[in-house]
């Protein structure tokens, strides 16, 4: 056990024990079994120390002894909140690797269902945000009742609605039935009057103002010297997004901007993501615009066995980069298997950011971080 | 990016600093990865601003610890490793003093792989408890080697002579996959 | 191949306990398998309540009872009523008292509790309507039974006590705070001569029972041995000692104007001249109200117990019915609130000359539901402040600006009594005063803090560039 | 007034009173001690409310139970150990002398006055009348110096606590900024 964690600070403390709060791994803020062991002064946070593991499924150890298909539903489970661009990130990189290309169309549904994805992702970040900084969970369910619309397509057109294994390399699963396209024209019509109702409720709001704003504050140059990706990287005001910047599945075909935030705060990543929805919307629609008939996916072998080499191939999931390090020996499965936690590496600068913070503001700050368990432990 | 421009500046500026190069990743000495980061990231040229990706790969007799560097406002990545041959207590420096970014990653491939950073400030067990025996995501992990060894060496189901689904083989790069050349 | 037929499910319970469940005898066979000689008893019982229900109907209408019985507009004539019988029947004048005064307890305590039950379903259903979900529906019509269930679930839980707790403070807290809350209701005057406890120091009592729930909370925390809960209980006690100041100062100004400490009395005063305290003095009725929620602990100053930073604040450790205390105490004090908001702000009992026609405990009784739902819509919309804000607010807001406000209600008071003008223009004067001063001393004192409201929601900005550090500093500049 | 009622009351929470304290004396346990203070409290309120001194009775209730108590609960909060621990005090010698002199002072007074004029008959004929007001016209005539006395020394202490406060603030704000920047010294050298 290290034995920093555990130094008091004794500067301005009358007391001579250090009051070390465990928060979690059970606990209503922590997003899932997230442990955080506080040395407290007061309200005020003097020593913070992450715990994680207690979902470690030793996925990278598993994923060595299956092929890369049967790998994809690891990422399902990685990242559970965001299944579509974790299978998407698997997919490519192996394409990537192989050469194996996927059809037009498959691409235009990549694109339709990543977008979707990031927009329940958001919805659900936000609303705990929201939840985090003591609202009732009416925001958070405000939330909710878009992305459960989400979760419906999904389960429309693949069955399943968290973990969806939907991408596959070569294409997609499936072809969305005749009658996702109307319910996803009614959720894009309806999706911005949304967004702007939950605008009216939080972002007017003077006590979510006073909590979010100037809190947690990452600037420009801590986020990237931290490898921070992501809406915490562009809540900070760079502009850098994977979609733009390595445009994967046809992004270079459609129009949309990034949003950046001016102080790095909480508030600041907050609305990033509010952003990010209605740039999704914006995407989505130009893509159901535009996408040609076709085939769905192209056949692949039951073992795919790539020639030795590596790859690191990453896109933007709604967390950041979400990156495969692929390690092929010339077997039907990796050698090395690789996944770039995004959400865990975002909690780079967890401990600057909570040392000398209040309790409340250091929840408010995990929960703009937006982690998910499942892909920090993996 | 390709990297040979990378291992020729890399090399003008630090002689003896890369060890191989190829046009994917550069090789540096893995003793001297810190200053080598630390360069990259400094140079206007490279300008390797941020850490995307920092991992490891059991070769069975040796290590290698890959960094994967990010250009934000030159948008290229730069692929950088270095080999640690010690397998039994495999130590390296850490890219903590440059790249914030490393703290956790570097203790998860500790955790998994057991390659000891030095000069990190708080290297313990990301992912597994202080305790757990050895580092699974070594090859040799629960004594592996012998008998057995990690990974898929075939997949049950497949049939190199007459695969279950055909292939369209317009769709596949040729060499690849079964019945190709590379088998 | 997405054409492929699927299997019919077989609808068949997956697992043992769904199975059990499946097979577990429904409401009718239930009813059915009740022994014979419980039905029997249960008849009898049920038979004996309609009697009874009967004969005192019989007596009222009959007005055998007591003349004033029937008169519901006042209940209070109806006790003493009894009380003159019980004397004339020759009993002894003590026991009379006693009698009387264990019947009254009793209502009050009965009160309480049917607003526990039926305030707890409102605030679950009406959230749930907030937040586009049911809410209970399942236990009886319209899941008016849930809050039943909840108790009887609460009360047949483990009690669970922390190893390294204090058990002798341990056993204490729910129970004494559960003593204020129903402790407060005694002074409030639900109609016309209709207290429990009309006493002439009102304000202050109910200033000093509020303040023995602190030590409750402050019990509970330290006994239960955890961390949550000493922070929950240190950050509820600063802010409850914080906020009784506000709460003196606003009534301060209530009984400066009223001239009296007898709650019976400002009722009176505010039905006398057909108007409500609100009108005359906001800030002090905002102060008031505000200040409530942060001593009773209701969203958004719910800091104590706070889910998402300490789970439940000082009740962390308990468990069943205890918890179910803290957690009803919590309901008890917001209708008590609502009781102590009506009749020293909204006229209490009094309805502009309603109360001549309908009943003054149902009016009393809306405006308490009106202030509840007021605490319910908080609850379901606002997020949570922060220790540091609220306790700011209260030291460097509330307080000075109240006490101006105190002094200019002073200057009011003495007006008030000197001068021989009609009331409304009096009182008409004092409101239009009190609400420009308010107006101007709060925008003032904002500026003075550096509270901006210009300083409004900004969006992020939205860009086509490409790039890092260089890229953003220039987005910045 | 009706004398038995307040006689049994007057007993039953002299007893009370009376054990309370002694408990708080003999408990082991600080806190155990504070909350036995805090029933004694309760009891002389209840007391206060037997001589028809009703302000003097709610004013003990939200002074002495609902206040002071808490702080002093603050204050054993927040010294270590001693929440757990009602050890062995240096103080016991001057602290029995001093309880002797209140004690004996008590009984003076208690000897002294004349309780014929001031209870039963004496008080039935006063009627029961409020005293709030009473004490108030008291307060801000006959006694004024008095409470203006009173009132300074509240603010006394008000403005000490302030400049105690931030003179430890000073102390606090100064040694983690210096902590702040050896840190980014080191940083730097790193």
């Amino acid at each position: 056990m290290a034995s920093h964690a555990f130094e008091v600070d004794q500067t301005g403390t009358g007391s001579a024990e250090p009051f070390v709060l465990n928060i979690g791994p059970q606990h209503p803020s922590t997003h899932g079994v997230f442990r955080l062991r506080v040395v407290m002064d007061g309200e005020i946070i003097r020593d913070l120390d992450m715990i994680v593991g207690y979902l470690h499924r030793s996925m990278e150890k598993l994923a060595e002894e299956r092929t890369y298909t049967q790998n994809i539903p690891f990422t399902d489970r990685a990242d559970y909140l965001a299944a579509m661009t974790g299978n998407l990130g698997l997919a490519l990189a192996v394409e990537r690797m192989t050469g194996v290309e996927s059809p037009d169309r498959a691409e235009y549904l990549r694109v339709i269902f990543s977008e979707l994805q990031r927009i329940a992702s958001h919805a659900m970040a936000n609303g705990t945000l929201v939840s985090d900084a003591g609202a009732w969970q009416t925001p958070l369910l405000y939330m909710f009742r878009e992305r459960e619309k989400i979760l419906d397509l999904f389960e429309m057109t693949c069955g399943a609605r968290l973990t969806t294994n939907y991408m596959r390399i070569g294409g997609v699963a499936f072809e969305p039935p005749a009658e996702f396209w109307p319910a996803l024209q009614e959720l894009l019509d309806e999706l911005p009057e949304r967004t702007d109702e939950y605008a009216q409720l939080l972002v007017d709001n003077e006590i979510f103002l006073a909590r979010t704003r100037n809190v947690g504050i990452i600037s420009a140059e801590d986020a990237i010297n931290a490898s921070l990706t992501g809406p915490a990287l562009r809540g900070s005001g760079v502009p850098w997004d994977l979609r733009k910047a390595e445009p994967y599945c046809g992004y270079e075909n459609f129009d949309f901007d990034i949003p950046v935030g001016k102080v790095g705060d909480v508030y600041d990543r907050f609305m990033v993501r509010m952003e990010e929805v209605k740039q999704s919307v914006h995407i989505i629609r130009q893509a159901v615009e535009q996408i040609p008939p076709g085939p769905h996916k192209n056949d692949i072998p039951l073992a795919l066995r790539p020639e030795p080499g590596e790859i690191y191939s990453r896109i933007e999931s709604p967390r950041g980069e979400i990156g495969f390090y692929l390690v092929s020996d010339g077997t039907p499965a990796p050698y090395r298997f690789h996944l770039r936690s995004p959400a865990l590496i975002n909690l780079s600068l967890l401990r600057e950011l909570g040392e000398g913070a209040s309790l409340p503001d250091a929840v408010v700050t995990l929960g703009s971080i937006d982690i998910v368990l499942g892909e920090i432990d993996r | 990016m390709l990297a040979q421009p990378v291992a020729e500046a890399l090399e003008r500026a630090l002689p003896g600093m890369v060890v191989s190069s190829n046009d994917e990743w550069v090789e540096v000495a893995p003793d001297r990865v810190e200053e080598a980061l630390r360069w990259l990231h400094d140079s206007e040229e490279f300008d390797a601003a941020q850490l995307s990706n920092l991992t490891a790969v059991d070769r069975y007799d040796h290590f290698e610890v890959v960094y994967h560097l990010q250009s934000l406002d030159l948008n290229h990545q730069i692929a950088v490793k270095a080999l640690v041959h010690e397998h039994d207590d495999p130590v390296i420096p850490s890219a903590y003093p440059v790249y914030k970014g490393a703290l956790l990653q570097e203790r998860e491939v500790y955790d998994l792989m057991g390659i000891r950073f030095l000069n990190h400030p708080d290297l313990r067990r990301l992912l597994l408890w202080e305790g757990f025996p050895g580092h699974p995501l070594r090859k040799d992990w629960m004594g592996m080697v012998g008998d057995h060894t990690s990974g898929l060496a075939g997949f049950p189901y497949e049939d190199k002579d007459a695969p279950i689904r055909p292939i369209n083989a317009d769709n596949l790069v040729p060499g690849i996959g079964p019945g190709g050349q590379g088998h | 191949m997405s054409e492929q037929p699927l299997q019919a499910p077989i609808r068949r319970p997956a697992t043992p306990m769904l199975r059990q469940i499946e097979d577990r005898p429904g409401l009718k066979e239930m009813a059915l398998g009740v022994p014979f000689g419980l039905k029997v008893i249960g008849a009898i019982m049920g038979l004996g309540a309609l009697v009874l229900m009967a004969a005192v109907g019989y007596l009222v209408v009959d007005g055998r009872l007591d003349g004033q019985w029937y008169d519901v507009r006042d209940l209070g004539h109806a006790v003493a009523g009894l009380r003159d019988w019980l004397d004339g029947e020759g009993v002894d004048h003590r026991l009379t008292w006693l009698i009387t005064g264990a019947l009254g307890g009793l209502a009050i305590m009965s009160i309480v509790g049917g607003w526990l039950l039926i305030g707890s379903w409102v605030e679950r259903r009406v959230i749930a309507k907030f937040q586009i979900r049911m809410g209970p529906n399942r236990t009886g019509l319209f899941g008016l039974l849930q809050p039943i269930a909840d108790a009887v679930k609460l009360m047949t839980k483990e009690i669970i006590i922390p190893r390294g707790a204090d058990r002798f403070l341990y056993y204490i807290p729910p129970v004494l705070v559960f003593v204020p809350a129903m402790l407060g209701w005694a002074p409030i005057p639900w109609a016309p001569n209709m207290a429990y406890m009309d006493i002439n120091v009102g304000v202050l009592y109910v200033v000093a029972i509020s303040s023995i729930g602190v030590l409750a909370i402050f019990l509970a925390g330290w006994s239960s041995n955890n961390h949550y809960s000493l922070l929950g209980a240190m950050r509820t006690v600063a802010m409850m000692i914080s906020y009784e100041i506000p709460i003196s100062l606003a009534l301060l100004s209530v009984v400066l104007l009223t001239q009296s400490m007898q709650l019976s009395e400002i009722v009176a005063f505010q039905g006398h001249y057909h108007v409500w305290m609100i009108a005359i003095i906001p800030f002090a009725a905002f102060a008031f109200l505000f200040a409530s929620t942060a001593e009773i602990n209701r969203s958004p100053n719910d800091i104590g117990e706070a889910e998402s930073e300490i789970v439940a604040g000082f009740y962390t450790e308990y468990s069943g019915m205890k918890a179910g205390l803290f957690m009803a105490v919590e309901l008890a004090h917001a209708i008590l609130v609502g009781a102590l908001m009506a009749t020293f702000f909204l006229g209490g009992y009094t309805l502009f000359g309603l109360e001549e026609w309908v009943p003054g405990y149902l009016i009393l009784a809306a405006k308490i539901g009106a202030v509840y739902f007021l605490f319910v819509w908080l609850r379901g919309t606002l997020p949570r402040f922060r220790l540091d804000q609220l306790m700011g607010f209260a030291w460097k807001f509330l307080i000075p600006l109240g006490i101006i406000q105190a002094f200019i209600v002073a200057i009011e008071a003495s007006v008030f009594v000197r001068v021989d003008a009609p009331a409304f223009i009096t009182l008409g004067a004092f409101a239009v005063v009190n609400l420009a001063s308010t107006v101007v001393m709060v925008r003032f004192w904002a500026d003075r803090l550096g509270y901006a409201p210009a300083q409004h929601a900004t969006k992020p900005e939205l860009t086509n560039a490409l790039g890092g550090l260089k890229a953003a500093q220039r987005l910045r500049s | 007034m009706d004398s038995t009622g307040i006689v049994i009351g007057f007993w039953v929470l002299s007893a009370i009173t009376v054990v309370s304290s002694l408990l708080v004396l003999v408990a082991r346990n600080l806190m155990h001690a504070l909350a036995f203070l805090v029933l004694a409290f309760l009891g002389m309120a209840g007391l206060f409310i037997t001589l028809s001194a009703d302000f003097v009775a709610v004013a003990q209730v939200l002074i002495y139970a609902g206040s002071i108590s808490v702080l002093m609960v603050f204050a054993v909060m927040l010294t270590p150990l001693a929440s757990r621990d009602n050890g062995n005090s240096l103080y016991v010698l001057p602290g029995v002398v001093a309880g002797l002199g209140i004690a004996s002072l008590v009984a003076f007074v208690a000897v002294d006055t004349e309780w014929a004029e001031r209870t039963g008959a004496a008080l039935a004929e006063s009627d029961f009348a409020s005293t709030v007001g009473e004490v108030g016209r008291l307060l801000l005539g006959r006694y004024v110096l008095a409470f203006e006395v009173a009132s300074v020394l509240l603010l006394i202490g008000l403005l000490g606590a302030i400049v105690l406060v931030q003179e430890r603030r000073r102390a606090a704000t100064q040694s983690p900024d210096e902590a702040a920047d050896t840190g980014a010294r080191d940083g730097g050298a790193l």
